[in-house]
């Protein structure tokens, strides 16, 4: 897509130039030489070259914040996306943090014949099922675990504890053992190509379960699913967020949280809240164990900042700036932070373990605080 | 001894000072009852003779009141207050009443607050001066 | 041809009558000749101590009233009859011409001022009690005066008597308290100004020292050459300066009488000074003596001084105006204090009130035509 | 036929409407929903660019209309129906009862302090300060009567005892009238747009960031502080200020359009700030600088080299709070040095979009008329019929057909009563 | 005026407890009843109330009082109701006094009762001995011509003197060009509406020079103007010839004209650069040769040294010209170089946004480094420094057109001097309050609207002229215009032509002719500065006369006043 039809389809040409994007940008505030206003006036001036060879494109955590507040719609997210697209066709390409595995790893998602195992997880005492009507969609969480271990990120507690949450509700979900990755990332980074393989694939290993319901307890893989995969592939099954499904489940009075004493806040994982408007789910959720105290961040809801990096991409000094920064919010709240993304948790994680040691907070995913305060941790 | 009661007059324009007296009534704004407003439609209808007069009257103080400069009812009659009340100044400062004996003060319709103060401030600092040595009184 | 000038009538008699010169009375009768006014305005002598204010067409007669005049008691300017018409002019004459003007009285470009340079005048009544008390002569024989030298000359048939202006004055005779203050000698609003200062040893007594100021002054000046009843070359660069010298030695010698006579007040504390107007403006019987004959007064039986006051007041109402009506437009010409009956000090109090307006304004009265600052309508910068 | 005519709204466009009406010799009758007329410019401090105190030269205004014998003013009632053609229509006014007889209150304000409850939000005030149930809608009121907020009366009747004029009658009910007219003026003005929406401007959430109509009452002389620049955190003067521009206008999430007012609005507060207190520092955050009126380029160059005004031209991105201070904390990118910057100042004031009044809807359904997409009233020609609506007979003028200020608002309203004067006219012809 | 004993009723009002709270109110009755021409005293618990004005109206007849003294709140709210009670009891209003016991009174003595007490009695003794110097007004009345003169024929002038003669008055409207139309002749297409600017104008045209009540003078002179409200004499020149009439009112609406961009951004120099009035031309006539890339530069000569305002209208002018241009050519590259856009409303904006989408784009440039229009070979190169992108851009292009600002014209100073209402700063016409009375001079019975008060789009042109009518059709629907009996008078035996007061007088209301002062009633506004001014008493201002305002100065201090 040439520069101009990018503009014409993110309606830039809209574009005031009056800097709200910059001054709402997370990373604009600790890197000056990152402008989202100047990315777009690039593109509505002629300087094609210059933006498609910014490293700056490749910074944007697609975070929504701009594109919210932007008074005259620019839809930024969007705009980067394309242009990341863009770039990647003229050679250039963003620094995949890692050394590249992950980004790999999703590519060689896109052969149907790839062979894996990807329940090596689900322990004994986790009841699951090949075909039924629910649906759990694990995501990367099995890689996760091996590449995040050192960090002190157990992700595939949090697939356990969504598992076991469900159990406890005497659901026995689906969980496939060769689910491929959601694509989200190549979505972003425009490896289109590959991600409509993926798309494919995975809808098709749904069907194949027949369930009607699919739960996330990854953001990423919600949104995918809800907002991209339906540019490529048709679903008949319905979306939803572990948050949501278990509010829902309050409403109806069928589930009991039992009682944690601690207090904690929340992080809004841009999926989530920005992108998909999830901001109530969790809270009702977490508020709704006994002797827990959820305390707002300064910047929470709608304002809330994102964790510093995606699409492992670009993950640099900045990044931990802003993650240092939010760790900082969080401690001022409360001990615990508890985030709905298993992305959020590595991120603010790792920047927890950078040389310059920042006061501790306890990152906690969402499934497991619930998963424990329902008696149902302490795994072997 | 009965203590000293000054006589104050004020005069004031219709539109913006008596409106600022008004407005010292209306909010219950409280102070002494030693003023007397005589009202005329523009402070440009003051004639020093007015001024004058109320001195040799017996007056112990008098008071020019009308609308900010920029705001007159009448263009730019105030303009003219203020200057016929340069010579006044002058005259009482020569005349050597006490030059504090005279003022002028620029008062909108809102400034009912600053209406009571003016003349809260002048009743006190006419009380620690005493009586204008210029009032017949004084000279039985 | 504006500039200095030493000027002469041609016509003996006149520049014998003439004290220095006879310019200004040739001059006068010129206009009329020449119709270059309808009318003159002088002062004819009818005793040493009375000059009376004529309006005439005739230029012999104005040729007769020629001579100078030490002993005056008019204000010129209250006496300009409407037209075109020239008159010899003190400053304080045409201080006053300039005021009537302002105020609409008669009309500046009709008015051809042959402006005297002026050391000062002595009031009629006053000078008859000096001559008897400091000359011991019997006032009715006196037949002339002059001024010289800082003296004040008297001649009778006998012969002169010349007695030291200074020592004159300390003995409270003298000029007017006013003139002795005043700073304006040479009459620069006028069209013209003429005097003896300047001149030559030689030439003093029989020519007259001219500046042309203005275009009016140079027709009367031109006029009274072309006509022949004045000769004239050009005044020295000497000349010119030695008027200057007499000038500033006049200023000089106003500003200590100024201070002389001011500073007393100036000392006093506010309620002192407030003592000394009551007790001398209380005096006040009311006659309106003063305000007859105030140049400046223009405003006729309506005035706004005459609004009645009550008895009781410790300054009479009618001089609380005046006060304030001439802060700015007072000239200092002292004729009220002539003829106050109740022997206020009227001249001293009016400056002292005017000096404190005239300086803050910058304003000087009598000198163009610009508005006194009572009347100004735009709001001054500074105020 | 009938040649007597209706003017919707009594703020200083409908004022003006029907004096002009008046003076004419036309019989007016003039609606007015708040409980006295006046409307927002009454509300005002100063106006630009003139510095005008607006309560002075509003205040004879409204009490020309109301003392005028042609013009009968009913305040706190609404128009409910409306039928007939121009020349013609027949119209449903009801007055809602204030619980006090506007004949026999004599403003004395007694009741006032005699009411026990005294803790509701002065709306006059915007709520900056406090009110009791029975109250005069603000000093220069007029009619000066008071009025009972029944909602919160716990009739306990101390008002009707302290009142000797006995005018208040807690039972009143609300009265239908029906009159007839041949012409209707709408000038029913605008509201203030809520910014508490725009979450990233802390707005309910930071004490020190104000609205703009909030900051006109604080700096007035009648208004809740007596015209002390009292922030809300501490009730100290700030030692600065920042006025942001375009909150809610010209953002396509809220209001695309551009309000017209508030960069003059703000130039004249900041202004009026540093006049008040020479230490002040103002800043304004624009995006452009609309100054397009007469007088107004000037007013701006006045404000940024005498007044030392600081224009920064960007819209901020977010506002958060020093938690010690309660200092406002701007960040923002500044697109002249294109760079971002963080500013801490004392007071935030947000200059937000003034929008078509609360129930516009429901009253163009009542008269029949169309409003455009920004509900405002649609002009049946915007370039040769700018003040008439799409119904013969109903004029519309001021702020609800489109952000005006105030100059432009009194020529719309001068404008529409000549042209109903003239629809009348050619009507009777 | 005959000499009549002064009979004086005073009425002193409770309000309640608002003033009888803190006023004795019966000591003052019988303190008022002792007072010199006093005849009648008596307290009400509400002076406005029925029962008080009735017994006001009872005690008139009774007691045959020829003066009314009420004693209650203050003259601005309640003066009117009062008067009008004396009127109806057959007593001139003008012969009514009232004091200010309330808010000027019990209101700021609260806790002072003895105080407070004495004050009201001195404020009626005040009131007394004003009322009884005070004398019956008859309030002028000033017959108005039934017809008005519009100057101009422009959009505005052509509405205003349409809406008046619907109203039914008699228009003569005034052109000096041979046709009417004013500047919407020149232009192509109109914003928002993009009709044709002519064909648009033409059904006014026809209903204004077809209307029988308007008569069109155009190829016309206006020589001279004189008179006052009601009554203007006018003087025309029509081919040489003069033609007389009269009106009542008169409306401007001479229009502006395009600043002329002499030696800005090589104007005059270069054939490819020129104005936004030359664009439309160009586009009206259909002689723009296609242009691949155009080149608009916005504020020339406004909002700086030569012009300080913003001129209003250009930014739009310039987007509508823009987007007429991709219009006819949809690849044009067109670049606006602009010191902020004024697309207010909700129109402009919206139209300011669809000229974004359609490509036109925008550079912000500072007033201190404002563009450079060269000449590079064949192509017109524009050099702009871009604030808000921090880069110098360079721009070839086949055309460059200047947004240049609308100003004053020489005809429109000479009316001003003609009909003596003043210019301000800007040189354009100068209302009588920016807020209030946006379209009226502050001589009465002269408008103002359309581009003499200031650049306005047409919308804007047609509300002030409309509203210009509104205000010039009241005093000739009226037939009259009555005058608050407060205006000045001269004693001519007194008055000493001096003349000092003529410039005090804001209104030019004061004349002197012939050394003799006249005053022209009609346009006197009360102010009484004049009054003050006057080195005599020959000057007096109804109903607040010299020896008025002085009796109640001297009654502040003689406890009785014989």
């Amino acid at each position: 897509m040439s520069l101009e039809n990018i503009v014409n389809e993110t309606k830039a040409y809209y574009c005031l130039e009056c800097g709200k994007c910059t001054g709402s940008c997370p990373i604009s505030r600790v890197n000056k030489g990152y402008s989202p206003r100047l990315t777009v006036e690039k593109a509505l001036l002629g300087f094609d070259k210059e933006l498609l060879a910014d490293g700056g494109i490749w910074s944007c955590m697609t975070c929504n914040l701009c594109k919210d507040r932007c008074p005259s719609n620019v839809d930024y997210t969007k705009f980067i996306r394309y242009a990341r697209a863009e770039a990647l066709k003229t050679g250039y390409t963003g620094n995949c943090t890692h050394g590249g595995v992950l980004s790999s790893l999703m590519r060689i998602m896109g052969n149907p014949n790839l062979k894996q195992d990807r329940l090596g997880w689900v322990s004994d005492n986790l009841k699951i099922s090949e075909k039924g009507d629910i649906l759990y969609f694990t995501g990367c969480l099995p890689y996760f675990e091996t590449l995040f271990k050192d960090i002190g990120v157990n992700s595939l507690d949090i697939a356990r504890s969504t598992v076991k949450i469900l159990n406890r509700i005497g659901i026995k979900p689906v969980v496939m053992p060769d689910e491929r990755c959601c694509g989200h990332d190549l979505f972003w980074t425009g490896d289109l190509e590959n991600f409509e393989k993926i798309a494919k694939l995975n809808v098709g290993l749904i069907r194949g379960t027949g369930a009607k319901k699919v739960i996330f307890s990854c953001p990423e893989c919600y949104r995918t699913f809800k907002q991209d995969y339906s540019e490529y592939v048709d679903m008949d099954f319905e979306l939803v967020h572990i948050s949501e499904f278990l509010a829902e489940k309050i409403d109806e009075g069928k589930i009991d949280f039992g009682s944690l004493e601690e207090d904690v806040t929340y992080q809004d994982p841009c999926r989530l809240g920005r992108h998909l408007g999830v901001y109530d789910p969790p809270r009702k959720v977490i508020s709704s164990i006994q002797g827990i105290g959820l305390i707002e961040m300064e910047h929470s809801r709608e304002r809330s900042i994102c964790c510093g990096t995606s699409t492992w991409t670009n993950c640099d000094r900045f990044s931990e700036q802003i993650q240092k920064e939010r760790l900082k919010e969080a401690k001022a709240a409360a001990d615990t932070l508890i985030t709905a993304c298993p992305k959020c948790q590595i991120h603010l994680s790792c920047a927890m373990k950078s040389k310059t040691p920042i006061d501790e907070v306890k990152i906690k995913d969402f499934s497991v605080l619930v998963a424990s305060a329902m008696g149902l941790g302490d795994d072997p | 001894m009965k203590e000293f009661d000054p006589k104050i007059v004020a005069f004031c324009c219709n539109w913006c000072s008596y409106a600022g007296a008004d407005l010292a009534g209306v909010s219950r704004m409280q102070y002494p009852p030693n003023v007397r407003i005589i009202k005329v439609m523009c402070s440009g209808r003051i004639d020093p003779l007015f001024v004058l007069m109320s001195f040799l009257e017996g007056a112990d103080a008098v008071l020019v009141t009308g609308c900010h400069i920029g705001d007159c009812h009448y263009i730019d009659a105030n303009h003219k207050t203020k200057n016929r009340f340069e010579f006044l100044k002058e005259m009482i400062a020569e005349l050597g009443i006490g030059e504090e004996r005279l003022r002028l003060e620029w008062i909108s319709a809102t400034e009912g607050e600053k209406f009571a103060d003016m003349v809260k401030e002048t009743v006190e600092k006419i009380k620690k001066m005493g009586p204008s040595p210029l009032s017949p009184k004084v000279m039985q | 041809m504006k500039g200095c000038f030493i000027a002469w009538a041609t016509d003996d008699a006149t520049r014998k009558r003439g004290g220095s010169g006879g310019f200004v009375s040739a001059a006068l009768a010129a206009a009329l000749d020449n119709n270059l006014v309808d009318n003159v305005l002088v002062l004819k002598k009818t005793s040493p101590y009375k000059a009376t204010p004529i309006v005439t067409n005739d230029p012999k007669e104005v040729l007769e009233c020629a001579g100078s005049l030490h002993f005056v008691s008019v204000n010129m300017a209250k006496y300009v009859p409407p037209g075109r018409v020239a008159l010899p002019a003190k400053p304080c004459d045409a201080m006053g011409v300039i005021e009537r003007a302002k105020r609409g009285q008669l009309d500046l470009d009709e008015v051809y001022m042959l402006g005297l340079n002026c050391g000062g005048s002595l009031h009629p009544k006053k000078a008859k009690k000096m001559v008897e008390e400091m000359y011991n002569l019997d006032p009715d024989n006196v037949i002339g005066e002059d001024i010289l030298k800082g003296e004040l000359i008297l001649k009778t048939a006998d012969g002169e008597k010349a007695l030291k202006i200074d020592d004159l004055e300390e003995k409270g005779y003298g000029r007017r308290e006013s003139c002795r203050y005043c700073e304006t000698n040479i009459p620069r609003m006028a069209d013209l100004a003429c005097g003896n200062w300047g001149l030559p040893v030689d030439k003093l007594g029989k020519t007259t020292f001219v500046e042309v100021i203005t275009n009016k002054g140079e027709e009367i000046f031109k006029n009274a050459v072309d006509t022949g009843y004045v000769e004239f070359e050009p005044a020295s660069d000497k000349a010119i300066e030695l008027r200057d010298k007499i000038d500033n030695v006049m200023k000089g010698l106003a500003e200590k009488w100024h201070k002389r006579l001011f500073e007393p007040i100036e000392k006093l504390s506010d309620s002192e000074r407030l003592a000394f107007y009551v007790d001398a403006l209380n005096r006040c019987i009311g006659c309106g003596a003063c305000r007859k004959a105030c140049p400046v007064c223009t405003c006729g039986d309506s005035a706004k001084c005459l609004i009645e006051g009550d008895s009781n007041y410790k300054i009479p109402l009618f001089l609380m105006v005046r006060l304030l009506h001439l802060m700015d437009s007072c000239i200092g010409c002292g004729r009220c204090e002539d003829v106050c009956p109740a022997g206020i000090p009227l001249t001293l109090i009016h400056r002292r009130f005017a000096e404190r307006m005239q300086n803050k304004l910058g304003y000087v009265p009598g000198i163009n035509l610009d508005k006194p600052p009572y009347f100004e309508g735009e709001l001054r910068e500074d105020s | 036929m009938v040649d007597d005519v209706l003017v919707i709204g009594g703020g200083v466009a409908g004022i003006q409407a029907s004096i002009d009406l008046a003076g004419r010799g036309l019989k007016v009758y003039l609606v007015e929903r708040f409980p006295s007329i006046g409307g927002k410019m009454a509300q005002l401090d100063k106006t630009f660019p003139t510095g005008d105190c607006s309560i002075c030269i509003l205040a004879p205004k409204m009490m020309e209309c109301f003392s005028h014998e042609n013009i009968d003013v009913l305040t706190h009632a609404e128009v409910k129906g409306v039928s007939g053609n121009a020349g013609d229509f027949r119209v449903k006014i009801l007055k809602k009862p204030r619980y006090v007889d506007e004949e026999k209150c004599t403003g004395c304000g007694d009741c006032v302090s005699a009411c026990p409850y005294i803790n509701l939000p002065d709306e006059f005030d915007m709520a900056l300060r406090s009110r009791g149930n029975i109250f005069i809608p603000f000093l220069q009121a007029v009619p000066r009567v008071v009025m009972v907020d029944r909602e919160h009366c716990v009739k306990c009747g101390n008002c009707q005892v302290i009142c000797d004029a006995g005018a208040i009658d807690l039972y009143q009910k609300p009265e239908e009238i029906e009159i007839h007219v041949g012409a209707i003026i709408v000038a029913c003005g605008f509201d203030s747009f809520d910014p508490s929406g725009i979450k990233e401007y802390g707005y309910g959430r930071y004490k020190n960031v104000i609205t703009a109509l909030e900051y006109e009452r604080l700096v007035c002389a009648s208004g809740p502080t007596g015209g002390h620049l009292d922030r809300p955190s501490d009730k100290k003067t700030p030692n600065s200020i920042a006025f942001i521009q375009c909150v809610g206008s010209r953002d396509v999430n809220h209001n695309p359009y551009c309000s017209s007012v508030c960069c003059m609005h703000a130039t004249k507060e900041a202004i009026l700030a540093k006049e008040h207190y020479p230490s002040m520092e103002n800043y304004i955050f624009y995006t452009d600088m609309r100054a397009f009126g007469k007088g107004f380029q000037e007013y701006v160059d006045r404000a940024k080299n005498e007044y030392e005004v600081r224009y920064i031209r960007s819209k901020p991105g977010e506002i958060t709070e020093d938690k010690e201070t309660k200092n406002p904390v701007i960040w923002y990118d500044d697109t002249v040095t294109r760079q971002v910057k963080r500013l801490e100042v004392g007071l935030v004031v947000l200059c937000t979009a003034l929008v078509p009044s609360k129930g516009i809807k429901e009253l163009a359904d009542v008269l029949g008329v169309e409003l455009d997409k920004n509900r405002f009233f649609k002009i049946a020609d915007p370039l040769y019929a700018p003040l008439d609506s799409s119904r013969e007979g109903i004029l519309v003028c001021g702020y609800c057909q489109g952000p005006k200020d105030i100059p432009e608002a009194v020529t719309q309203a001068k404008g529409a009563a000549a042209r109903a004067a003239e629809v009348l006219a050619c009507l009777g012809a | 005026m005959e000499e009549k004993e002064i009979r004086i009723g005073v009425f002193i009002c409770h309000c309640g407890t608002n003033i009888g709270g803190s006023v004795d109110v019966p000591a003052v009755v019988e303190y008022a009843k002792h007072l010199p021409n006093v005849v009648h005293a008596e307290r009400n618990l509400y002076t406005c109330a029925d029962d008080g004005l009735t017994a006001i109206k009872n005690a008139i007849k009774q007691h045959k009082l020829n003066r009314v003294i009420v004693a209650s709140c203050t003259p601005r709210t309640h003066e009117p109701l009062f008067r009008s009670t004396c009127e109806e009891a057959g007593l001139n209003k003008y012969l009514f006094e009232f004091v200010n016991i309330r808010e000027h009174c019990s209101w700021v003595h609260m806790k002072d009762t003895e105080g407070a007490t004495e004050k009201t009695k001195e404020l009626v003794r005040m009131g007394v001995a004003r009322a009884t110097l005070l004398e019956p007004q008859e309030e002028m009345k000033i017959d108005v011509e039934q017809s008005a003169m519009v100057i101009g024929g422009g959009i505005a002038g052509i509405t205003a003197a349409k809406t008046l003669a619907n109203q039914g008055f008699d228009v003569y409207l005034v052109e000096k060009e041979a046709v009417l139309g004013g500047m919407l002749r020149n232009l192509y297409r109109l914003f928002p509406t993009g009709e044709d600017s002519l064909d648009s104008l033409q059904p006014s045209i026809a209903a204004v020079e077809g209307h029988e009540k308007i008569k069109v003078f155009s190829s016309c002179e206006l020589k001279e103007v004189k008179g006052y409200i009601g009554n203007f004499d006018v003087t025309l020149l029509r081919e040489g010839k003069e033609v007389n009439f009269k009106v009542g009112t008169i409306i401007v609406a001479t229009g502006a004209m395009e600043f002329e961009p002499k030696g800005h951004y090589g104007y005059g120099k270069y054939d490819h650069v020129i104005t936004q009035m030359q664009l439309e031309k160009l586009l009206k006539d259909g002689q723009l040769k296609k242009s691949d890339s155009v080149v608009m530069i916005q504020c020339v000569g406004a909002k700086g040294e030569e012009v300080s305002y913003c001129s209003r209208i250009c930014c739009m002018v310039a987007i509508k010209n823009a987007m007429l241009i991709k219009e006819i050519n949809p690849d044009a590259d067109i670049h606006i170089l602009h010191n902020d856009i004024q697309a207010y409303g909700a129109e402009y904006e919206e139209l300011y946004n669809k000229a974004r989408e359609m490509g036109i784009r925008f550079i912000k440039y500072t007033p201190e480094s404002p563009p450079c229009v060269t000449m590079d070979g064949e192509k017109l190169k524009v050099e702009v420094y871009n604030e808000l992108f921090g880069e110098q851009f360079m721009l070839g292009t086949d055309l460059v057109v200047l947004s240049t600002p609308l100003v004053q014209h020489q005809g429109g100073v000479e009316i001003s001097k003609l009909l003596r209402v003043p210019l301000g700063k800007d040189k354009f016409f100068f209302e009588a309050h920016v807020k209030l009375r946006p379209v009226d001079f502050a001589t009465d019975g002269i408008f103002l609207c359309g581009t003499a008060h200031g650049p306005a789009e047409v919308a804007e042109s047609v509300s002030q002229a409309l509203a210009a009518a509104s205000g010039a059709g009241i005093p000739l629907s009226r037939g009259f215009v009555q005058i608050e009996a407060i205006s000045v008078k001269v004693d001519l035996e007194a008055c000493i032509g001096c003349g000092f007061c003529v410039e005090m007088c804001p209104y030019q209301a004061l004349d002197m002719v012939d050394g003799k002062l006249e005053i022209i009633e009609a346009l006197c506004k009360g102010c009484g500065t004049c009054v003050a001014t006057c080195p005599t008493g020959a000057l007096e201002q109804r109903h607040y006369q010299n020896n008025q305002i002085i009796s109640q100065i001297k009654s502040i201090f003689h406890p009785v006043i014989e």
